[in-house]
């Protein structure tokens, strides 16, 4: 087994990562850029290398660097989460060409399901239903007119796409000339490839991906569905296992379709095949992610599986632990991102130093966070601060559970999409589990009752704080009666003789 | 002693007597033990028996409250100092109509759409501000006439500049 | 269903009892003294009211001021927790002539089994198995004797007793006076009535409970199993379940003869059936709790069960949701009680304030806390101030998980009970699950390997903390390294030229 | 500058040289990065890359130090200083082998089982103290003659009190 594991990642998920290596008594190695030195992944690692300043480009995505770090640390393995060098083949090559164990899929199964052409054209001979679309690399006039034959709406995607960037819906041929070139811009800028093709829109889809394990030794399972249909621009924002829409015989189906496709790139290690899924159960593979998932934790709360852990034991040439018949969904679970944006204000990155926190905790809560007291939440990375996943012995239990613990949240510094979620879980549509991947656009979240409450409130603890900060300029040395715990206002109370109860 | 509390526009009176005993929002008498918690802020307030949470932080001009997931930024002043700075507040007032637009978060200015002088449709894309590696549109929140174009292209912006000005049509055209 | 519940109660078990309410959607009322005016049930509640000065016997004893507060705040149901009024049959009594809800078993079953003499000659006649003893009331004198018959060593038991006090074993004749002495000033003490009475030890035990549920409808389950045998002076310090000592079908016999104890009292609500489990698979009933334990949460992780959600509903007259071929224990949950005790110094209690606090999260953790920022740790309750629960596929991945957690917990202000639990986690016979009750009697915990190398660094940080001080008294103003994040300590090796990476 | 940290009676020599860029402990050199995480105390310290997180109080003379579950009192001082402090402890000691016993917490005195001049053998009880409604026993942690009882049954103590000297046998034969 590992003796050291560097992982080459930030926030909530290298923390993730540390406390499984943790769990298996493997030391373990941070990175961090300067805007990271004080972040919870550098604290409770083992050791933390510094790798540059805090652009990505110049820190996080600095393969060469984090791969000489490794070696000096004497680490033996690198677990590069998601986002970053997750999904580049050249790094995972580049790790093993050093003498180092990549935590993650072989350099060719990256690179086949990376450009998502070559994927697609893949899976089909395996047998994996594809939705219609064009080829890539068409001029936008090509694109134009083929989009014209496979009627509106269409789906502009980046060839080396992944993550939202670069996809646009097009629902009109007068939108079409915008939206191909900042979908060009957005791949340009994120990939350094600009080439996107067309796909059609499957109306009234959701979206259900398979979680998938694969050993060294040809043995691949899968670990049954998520469903993430709640998402916006593309971008996931709640995440549940099971889904409403897949019954066992589905869930069986869909999880052989994945299976094959992984096989048809000799895939090893945790891996997510996207599908769409129509009403009448007709599913169709989106792309395969050849890397952990920001979701994963929903599967892990319904099958027990420690996915982490078996990425692990999957990179040291261990065979799977568990056959398909091992594997048994219990109760539901449901995954919240809460993120640094403003859900009043379009979703909007917020910023600023974090000066409360207080995370929920209680029965079925599981909290994977990035986020600390004195954090500067910044611009440079990903929005997203924390995971919030809530189990229960069923859907309703568990949506009880995460309207509860988003209630409890306290943080204060940052504006956070608690609010969003809490809409969410409000409304009868997501309570009835009515939605596919355009709910969203459509979706009011509900009228907060107690906004003028709450107003009122904030004036009178405003003039409270005044008048005491007034009278306190009157007063020397500590108040007696807050030495005790009791505040000035009780005290006063008390003294007045207007208490209404003894 | 009496305070005027002001959140998004709304006017609050609080009067505070009898060496705190005595407490009234809006003229109605409510119980209330407000008792800080940590050292950072959270304060905890039980308002006739009901209890809540709040994170206060002090501003240049009142506080900013966090209460659950809300946040309120609140001006609070004694009754006479309130009313000497809304005269002050008066004088320097902009011309009735004008709304300077404003980016919520910093970021790089892509493409300016629009040009002075430009009349615009409410909804009307004007600027596109990439930040967080997204491209993001920033729209006319309201019909108007361009004025005061302060960015361009490829400049690096401020939470919360200033990108310009949509004018009201009336005053464009006296002009 | 109830309207709104008070919960006669403080700590993390109000806190636990005030999320069942929330997420059946039922308001809360809590109840403080004034050492508790800032702690998190006042804050979680959606009402709070005083009730008296910090001495329970003036505050959360008050069960005609708690009554009162429950009418006036116009709640109908009063939730106990445990300790404190949670078996006083009077006090459900007069909750119940109030009119309002008393929320656990019916006063009758809380007398019946609350006197231990009572409680064991029912139970006998329903079947179950009694550890040989004495009856109640006898002399010093008498005791003495039956003591000599019995064979040392004998346990000294008070008649109204319960959570260890009053409780001595003596292992010798010699013993026995101080012991009678001690026992009975305890219980005089803690319950009023100093009536004591002789138990045999039985030798290698384990301590291994039932969890019960009972409805108004006749029907009642179990849930399995809790192995408490890691116990301190009868303080429990770590419980689980499974028990490594129980197999289904002893499971099932011993689960078949606590239904029939509480069906012996007629009992409704949940409760708890302790047995001594000896070596040949013996089991004895010791006594029952009316109530909701303090380890209940392990019970919940493993059958999906939410125990605190059930006694409501059944406090509600609704029959059980589950029969008892619904239940099944899936993987191991092991909890861990944090105290503020000093395990260097004999587990005396320790008092301060909270200065630091981050309690573990991620996979397979549950924390259930009253512990807060800020919180003065004193000494008018008990010492337990938050409980730590791992749950894992099986016991190794539940010990590592524990394991993880409490070494990723970060308090400070008070000593705790971390250290003890960290040195047991790592103890083979805890390991391998060889212990009984008696286990940390001779527990000698393991050294700590890198002591040296703590008092080394603590050395270092001091010095460097008065050098940074001696410095920033000649600068003036911020420094600019840090305000980006730089520690002045990494400026001045840049600075220097001296880094020795990149 | 040079400084003498003390933690249970072990002394570490610490340099701090070149504008903080060389550190020394016990002579040895160290990579160390120390940074303050949140205005509470916490702070995170590289030591050679390997990542510790610490919270520190400030107590009257020297740090709190707390790492892990483990909590250390420290001394601190520059060389010069700490060697005038020592200096000056040394007049003001107590007799060799007199033992002060304390109690760690506060409680009630239940029983005193000792009296004055009376020789104890190592772990003898001496007093019965109530706390948190149990009862504990404080036993001698050596052999001794007890001296100065300063307390009696029904008085409550502070944390830390001293109850009554563990005097040394040759000490009160010769007095």
């Amino acid at each position: 087994m590992f003796q050291k594991i560097l992982i080459a990642n930030r926030g909530e998920i290298a923390l993730r990562i540390i406390r499984a290596c943790q769990e298996r008594g493997i030391k373990t190695v941070a990175v961090y850029s300067d805007a990271d030195r004080s972040a919870l992944h550098v604290r409770y690692a083992d050791e933390a290398y510094h790798i540059g300043p805090p652009p990505a480009s110049e820190s996080y995505l600095r393969g060469d660097v984090i791969i000489d770090v490794a070696l000096q640390a004497g680490a033996d393995a690198i677990h590069p989460g998601y986002g970053f060098l997750a999904e580049n083949a050249g790094f995972a090559q580049a790790v093993q060409d050093a003498g180092l164990t990549f935590i993650g899929p072989p350099p060719a199964a990256i690179a086949a399901m990376g450009d998502k052409v070559t994927a697609r054209e893949t899976v089909a001979k395996a047998g994996v239903p594809l939705i219609p679309g064009t080829p890539a690399g068409l001029s936008d006039e090509e694109l134009l007119a083929a989009a014209a034959e496979i009627g509106y709406p269409v789906l502009v995607k980046a060839s080396a796409g992944g993550g939202g960037k670069g996809m646009r819906m097009v629902h009109a041929a007068a939108e079409m000339k915008s939206a191909l070139g900042a979908a060009r811009r957005e791949a340009l800028k994120a990939f350094g490839d600009d080439t996107i093709y067309l796909e059609k829109v499957v109306e009234g889809a959701r979206h259900v991906e398979i979680q998938i394990l694969a050993d060294m030794h040809g043995n691949v399972i899968h670990l049954g569905e998520r469903e993430c249909s709640i998402q916006r621009r593309h971008q996931k924002l709640v995440e549940e296992s099971p889904s409403v829409a897949v019954d066992e015989e589905l869930r069986q189906r869909m999880g052989a379709v994945a299976v094959a496709a992984a096989k048809a790139v000799n895939y090893v290690s945790a891996g997510t095949v996207e599908f769409l899924l129509d009403k009448n159960k007709n599913f169709y593979f989106l792309e395969m992610n050849t890397r952990l998932q920001v979701e994963h934790p929903v599967t892990e709360m319904v099958t027990g599986v420690d996915i982490v852990k078996e990425m692990i034991a999957i990179a040291d040439g261990r065979p799977l632990r568990l056959r398909q018949e091992d594997v048994r969904i219990k109760g539901w679970a449901i995954e919240a991102r809460i993120t640094a944006e403003d859900p009043d204000n379009n979703f909007m990155p917020s910023t600023g130093t974090i000066v409360a926190l207080r995370e929920p905790t209680g029965p079925g809560i599981r909290i994977e966070s990035g986020v600390y007291l004195g954090m500067e939440v910044g611009l440079y990375y990903d929005p997203m601060i924390a995971k919030l996943i809530a189990y229960g012995d069923n859907r309703a239990e568990a949506i009880l559970r995460l309207r509860r613990a988003l209630a409890e949240f306290r943080i204060a510094g940052v504006k956070t999409s608690i609010p969003f979620h809490l809409g969410l879980v409000d409304t009868p549509r997501f309570q009835w589990g009515q939605f596919d991947t355009r709910f969203l656009e459509t979706y009011k979240p509900p009228v907060t009752e107690d906004l003028e409450e709450k107003r009122r409130i904030a004036a009178l603890v405003s003039a409270m704080l005044l008048h005491q900060r007034g009278q306190q300029a009157v007063r020397i040395g500590r108040d007696g009666a807050q030495a005790e715990g009791m505040s000035p206002w009780r005290k006063a109370a008390l003294l007045q003789g207007l208490r209404r109860l003894v | 002693m009496k305070y005027l509390a002001q959140i998004d526009g709304i006017t609050y009176e609080i009067e505070i007597e009898a060496n705190n005993a005595i407490i009234l929002i809006n003229g109605e008498p409510v119980e209330a033990d407000l008792l800080q918690v940590d050292p950072l802020g959270l304060y905890s307030l039980l308002l006739d028996h009901r209890s809540c949470e709040l994170v206060v932080e002090e501003q240049t001009q009142g506080y900013r409250v966090t209460l659950g997931a809300q946040t309120f930024d609140v001006r609070v002043a004694d009754e006479r100092q309130l009313r000497m700075e809304a005269a002050r507040a008066d004088v320097s007032a902009r011309a009735e109509g004008d709304m300077p637009i404003t980016t919520p978060i910093p970021g790089l200015v892509v493409k300016v759409l629009v040009t002075e002088g430009q009349h615009v449709e409410e909804n009307t894309p004007l600027v596109i501000l990439e930040a967080m590696k997204m491209e993001n549109e920033i729209r006319a929140p309201q019909a108007g006439v361009v004025r005061d174009i302060s960015i361009q292209p490829g400049q690096s912006v401020e939470g919360n500049a200033v990108l310009m000005i949509l004018g009201q049509e009336n005053a464009v055209v006296s002009s």
